[in-house]
């Protein structure tokens, strides 16, 4: 058998290959925001930048086609998985009428489609923790094999729903898992100053479940810790708290300045484990990525990105009166 | 037709919707084994199992958000909040989520969600388990709240909430509960979310009222009427959002406008009643707009003699009914 | 006197109380280190260290909580919301706690706590950055309700906020923080809580609003003046208990009145303030009440065309002032 | 040294002998406010029994010149202990406007008394977890050596406000004690279906605080730990998690009919180990308590408890108009 860590999580080098371009779509998408945003032309940006290897590498563990996803404001990696397209992306940075998230309603990062199953989101933290339980009551109470897996940052595990929905979802067994992209702030409060508990997954003793902590950087990682987690929830052997350590390589958003509460030297040591950069070097090291194979990776998606602006810059807003719309469903 | 209580239209209500759908399912606080503290779920736990009437852990927030979740599938929960006094660890739930999910996907997601609690005074509740709460969520689009004074609007309203594809505030007078029977057809049937229903036609004073003021105010009619007072009763059904055309046709039918709630007065349901007064039909009007209501005071305390002064009853409404007509 | 900005003033402020009463002191979401995302604290951390300008877990209820708490002992917190949106999680320590504290056990203890937070539209911030939330704790009785328009009000209802012995949740606009600019004296001074204030006197019709509606009117009260309109403009200030008087006194002095928020319409502040005149001074009036507000649709959507459709604006408001001064 | 249990927790034969007088005065109020109840003369209960010994071995471990608690509605051995008399619970079971908890304002259990330290406390539960950390933090920036004290039931415990709040104490280290009193029911609501995890202790993991379950049976027990919960606390070790397992012996409140999810058989049994005659015979063991000097301690509590109830009975109403008083502090 290969000794290569992907083959011996059952992953072929296609996948492996596909999860790069995923990773990397995601960043090379978020990078453009950022320079629309400075230029301009869209108001604002929140990023994935350092928790792609955390995302897509969750995401693959899934089912695409049943389970349901309800992912919180960075996981553009998660998104892009299960189906957004970079062009639903941009037209949701732009605001414009035909963004599939919210029709401009929303600011980007606030997911939401429902054919790929991606449950809309919202800007207060955590309460999608409960609503991810619902969709696990869902699945035990139709008998349907689906799970339901949602995220948050590890400063939001301190709000009640995170107690409350867990809760939940333990007594009655439901097939659900809980990943927190632990990286390291909540806007400029550090971790510390957040929880005193060593790994975010310690809460898992709270409930009697699964806990566990893996490396965020480490896509490979992550994809083990969700596929033997979503295995367990569809067995009916209940939730699983999973936490992702990574670190956030921007700012919080682009209305953040982070020179304010950390040092310059902490970000480029962190950049040092930059997943895209550790995730290159192993399909490299692999065999499966030359430089020339990245170049055209990269040219392939810049492609795509250009596109996607144009288009989106271009797309029309909504009318305004249309702000009057569903309110409430057509009788 | 038969006579059957406020808190039996709950019940049938409930348990007929739970044989119709199989999506439709209880959770909440002792819903299960003990059908409810008031026994509003009594029996359903023994029809449906234990899997579709779930006694959860004591957590509104997860009562209300895990519901949230089940509607967006495509289920149709009807979460109890144990006393009304208890939603507010639920409030963002509901005002953050449940209220936008709609607007906030462009009507690609829904939230068919009903959440059911006991409200109102009356009972020796105290502070906390007595009280009006509507007005909190009586700024919130995307909710419709329904307030019923009868077993018969009960059972219709319930309905249509639980088969509404928006989440719907369904509180009951928990005063109601045994208090107030009527009848209520053994035929299926539904009543209309958004619309008022007048209880009782008159001439003289026109009264906009819902919930256990209702009853009083027919009852001040009664008397009144012996001394010569025809009284025009509105019962507003859902209070949020109000039903503006049967507010100003009542108003403007009689031009004297007495308004009740049972809650605190300043920034209540009928404040925006008021509003909606002033701003259309202020010319018809022959006398200033009344109001009666509790006094702005946190709640209703316990001790007999400051929950009676608290509380609207059929004796001040009385006096104010007459006090207006004779203006 | 110097002129300075409104977040200049609610920094000052807090710093001057901090610096006068050693009980004071400042907690919630990134206040420290970073002096809050829009930087109302800013400097303080230094000042004061970080244990009197803490930096909370990102957890709502708790902020409220431990604040109540503290308040209890006898300590003066100001709690900040990093944005109103995000009170919801708050709301039953708001509402279930710190408003009945008093009232509930008899005035054997109190709750001095200040809870501020920056609230309302135009700023690109989308459903949940955007919102006026107000009136969800509008029917509460034992809170009091500040939302200033001037820096000049701002530093003195900020200050008599924090020396109050009652809850009060102080809301700023955050499109006013680095918008308005207003003279504020060097000197000490405060401002009573629960007083509206005239802002411009005038004698054809009346405007009753706050918050950035109150600059908004003060524009278009300038452009009308050219017109030959007189306005007279209410700043309401405290929004709950509302000044009865001065509202009314205000309505009668023109017998036309315009009143504006930007929240959504139905259950607004303004619902009350209609009420108050309909039910106090119906027969002064020579127009219909007319209200301008928000659509009633959950919140304000981010793309700019239709967050500009939502929005009250100084044309909107020019526009419905002469309407009504034509009437 | 004595091989006495209390004897070797420093406690004399005159603190055993009053800390079983103060639970049986509990016990004995309790079951007179049932009579009154069960006569028509009060509206409500809500009781003690079956946690006495939790309530007022706690208690007893605490300063009670200093230290603040915050007691649920079932904490009649809690307030007793810190100077609330026979007579305020009678007029507060009575609402009358003499009652130092609300002037009757609110229901009986609803204590608050600040001469006493009490805090004033509301129905909806744990939402007094938040505001002991309030205490704590107050204690810690005035250099105080008090510290808070607080109890909830095990239902409660998985609300929000039990999440974020001891959040905040382990983060900040304050001298905080989180006392849940489980008695296995939630008003109807059995244990297993509130929670997942083996003991409400194990949340305290969550937390990186110290946690621990004692026989809630046992005053001495109890005792034990909250007395070295407290010492950690004031040594700036920060706060602790400790549950008492004891059962609720009556009814949820006088409203509630047990016999509809509870087996009678389950609540003999819990009799057998119903703490007041427990600790009858471990100070009957002790050579402590003979059976006259028990019942003249009886005959004792039951004047005091006549005369407050005589007291209580024909005191007066608060006038109705004063229901308008005190909704905000006269300026
Ligand atoms: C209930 C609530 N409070 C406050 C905020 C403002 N806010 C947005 S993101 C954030 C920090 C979140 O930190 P964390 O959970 O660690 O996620 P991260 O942004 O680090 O990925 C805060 C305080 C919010 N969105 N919701
Ligand atoms: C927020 C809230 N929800 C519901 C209730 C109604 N209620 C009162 S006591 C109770 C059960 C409490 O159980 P537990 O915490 O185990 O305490 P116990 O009564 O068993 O001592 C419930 C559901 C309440 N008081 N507050
Ligand atoms: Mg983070
Ligand atoms: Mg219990």
């Amino acid at each position: 058998m290969s000794k290569l860590r992907h083959h011996q999580l059952g992953l072929t080098d296609d996948d492996v290959i596909a999860m790069y371009e995923t990773m990397l779509l995601a960043r090379m998408i978020d990078e453009r925001m950022w320079l629309l945003n400075r230029a301009g032309k869209i108001p604002f940006v929140i990023s994935c930048q350092g928790q792609e290897a955390a995302q897509v590498g969750a995401a693959m563990a899934l089912d695409k086609d049943k389970d349901y996803v309800l992912p919180y404001y960075r996981d553009m990696g998660v998104v892009l998985h299960f189906g957004m397209t970079a062009k639903d992306l941009l037209l949701s940075g732009f605001a414009k009428a035909e963004d599939p998230n919210s029709g401009g309603r929303q600011m980007p990062g606030h997911f939401g489609q429902k054919k790929n199953r991606i449950v809309t989101g919202s800007s207060p933290v955590t309460t999608q923790v409960p609503h991810a339980v619902g969709f696990g009551l869902a699945a035990k109470m139709k008998r349907q094999d689906f799970i339901a897996f949602t995220t948050f940052g590890e400063g939001s595990s301190n709000q009640g729903d995170f107690h409350e929905g867990i809760n939940f979802a333990s007594v009655h067994d439901l097939p659900v898992i809980f990943m927190c992209e632990n990286n390291k702030y909540a806007i400029s409060v550090p971790l510390e100053k957040q929880l005193n508990c060593q790994h975010v997954s310690d809460r898992a003793a709270a409930y009697g479940i699964h806990g566990e902590t893996v490396d965020g950087n480490d896509p490979l990682a992550v994809y083990e810790a969700v596929s033997k987690a979503r295995k367990r929830a569809v067995n009916g052997e209940g939730p699983s708290l999973i936490e992702t350590v990574s670190y956030r390589l921007t700012p919080h958003s682009s209305d953040d300045d982070d020179s304010t509460y950390r040092a310059k030297e902490e970000v480029e040591e962190a950049k040092k484990l930059d997943p895209i950069h550790t995730f290159e070097e192993y399909l490299h090291g692999a065999g499966l990525l030359s430089h020339e194979g990245k170049e055209e990776i990269r040219s392939k998606l810049r492609n795509i990105i250009d596109d996607a602006t144009d288009y989106a810059e271009k797309a029309p807003y909504a009318e305004p009166e249309t702000a009057l719309k569903y309110v409430y469903g057509e009788e | 037709m038969p006579k059957i209580s406020y808190i039996e239209a709950v019940t049938s209500a409930i348990r007929e919707e739970m044989a119709r759908d199989e999506n439709v399912f209880v959770l909440g606080e002792d819903v299960g084994k003990r059908g409810g503290v008031f026994r509003a779920t009594n029996g359903l736990y023994e029809q449906f199992g234990e899997e579709r009437v779930i006694d959860t852990p004591l957590a509104e927030s997860a009562i209300a958000g895990v519901g949230i979740g089940a509607a967006m599938y495509g289920m149709r929960p009807i979460a109890e909040i144990q006393f009304a006094d208890f939603i507010m660890p639920a409030v963002n739930q509901i005002i953050s989520e449940a209220a936008k999910i709609r607007y906030r996907s462009n009507n690609d997601w829904q939230c068919p969600l009903t959440i059911r609690a006991p409200y109102g005074g009356g009972i020796h509740g105290a502070l906390y388990h007595s009280q009006s709460i509507e007005a909190i969520f009586a700024n919130v689009p995307g909710l419709k709240i329904v307030m019923p004074s009868t077993p018969y609007d009960v059972k219709g309203l319930l309905k249509s909430a639980i088969r509404s594809n928006d989440p719907v505030l369904f509180f009951e007078h928990k005063r109601a509960y045994r208090l107030i029977k009527g009848e209520v057809p053994d035929d299926e049937y539904t009543l209309p979310l958004g619309k008022a229903d007048v209880k009782r036609e008159g001439e003289d004073i026109t009264v906009i009222t819902y919930g256990m003021c209702v009853h009083f105010a027919m009852q001040a009619a009664e008397n009144l009427a012996k001394e010569g007072y025809d009284a025009h009763i509105l019962d507003l059904r859902t209070v949020y959002p109000l039903d503006k055309e049967a507010i100003v046709e009542a108003a403007k039918k009689t031009g004297k406008v007495l308004l009740i709630t049972e809650d605190n007065k300043e920034g209540s349901i009928i404040s925006e009643v008021a509003a909606i007064i002033a701003e259309n039909c202020l010319f018809d009007l022959d006398a200033p707009i009344k109001r009666l209501a509790g006094p702005d005071v946190p709640a209703m305390p316990y001790a007999p003699t400051m929950e009676k002064y608290f509380m609207v009853n059929p004796d001040k409404v009385e006096a104010a009914m007459k006090e207006l007509a004779d203006f």
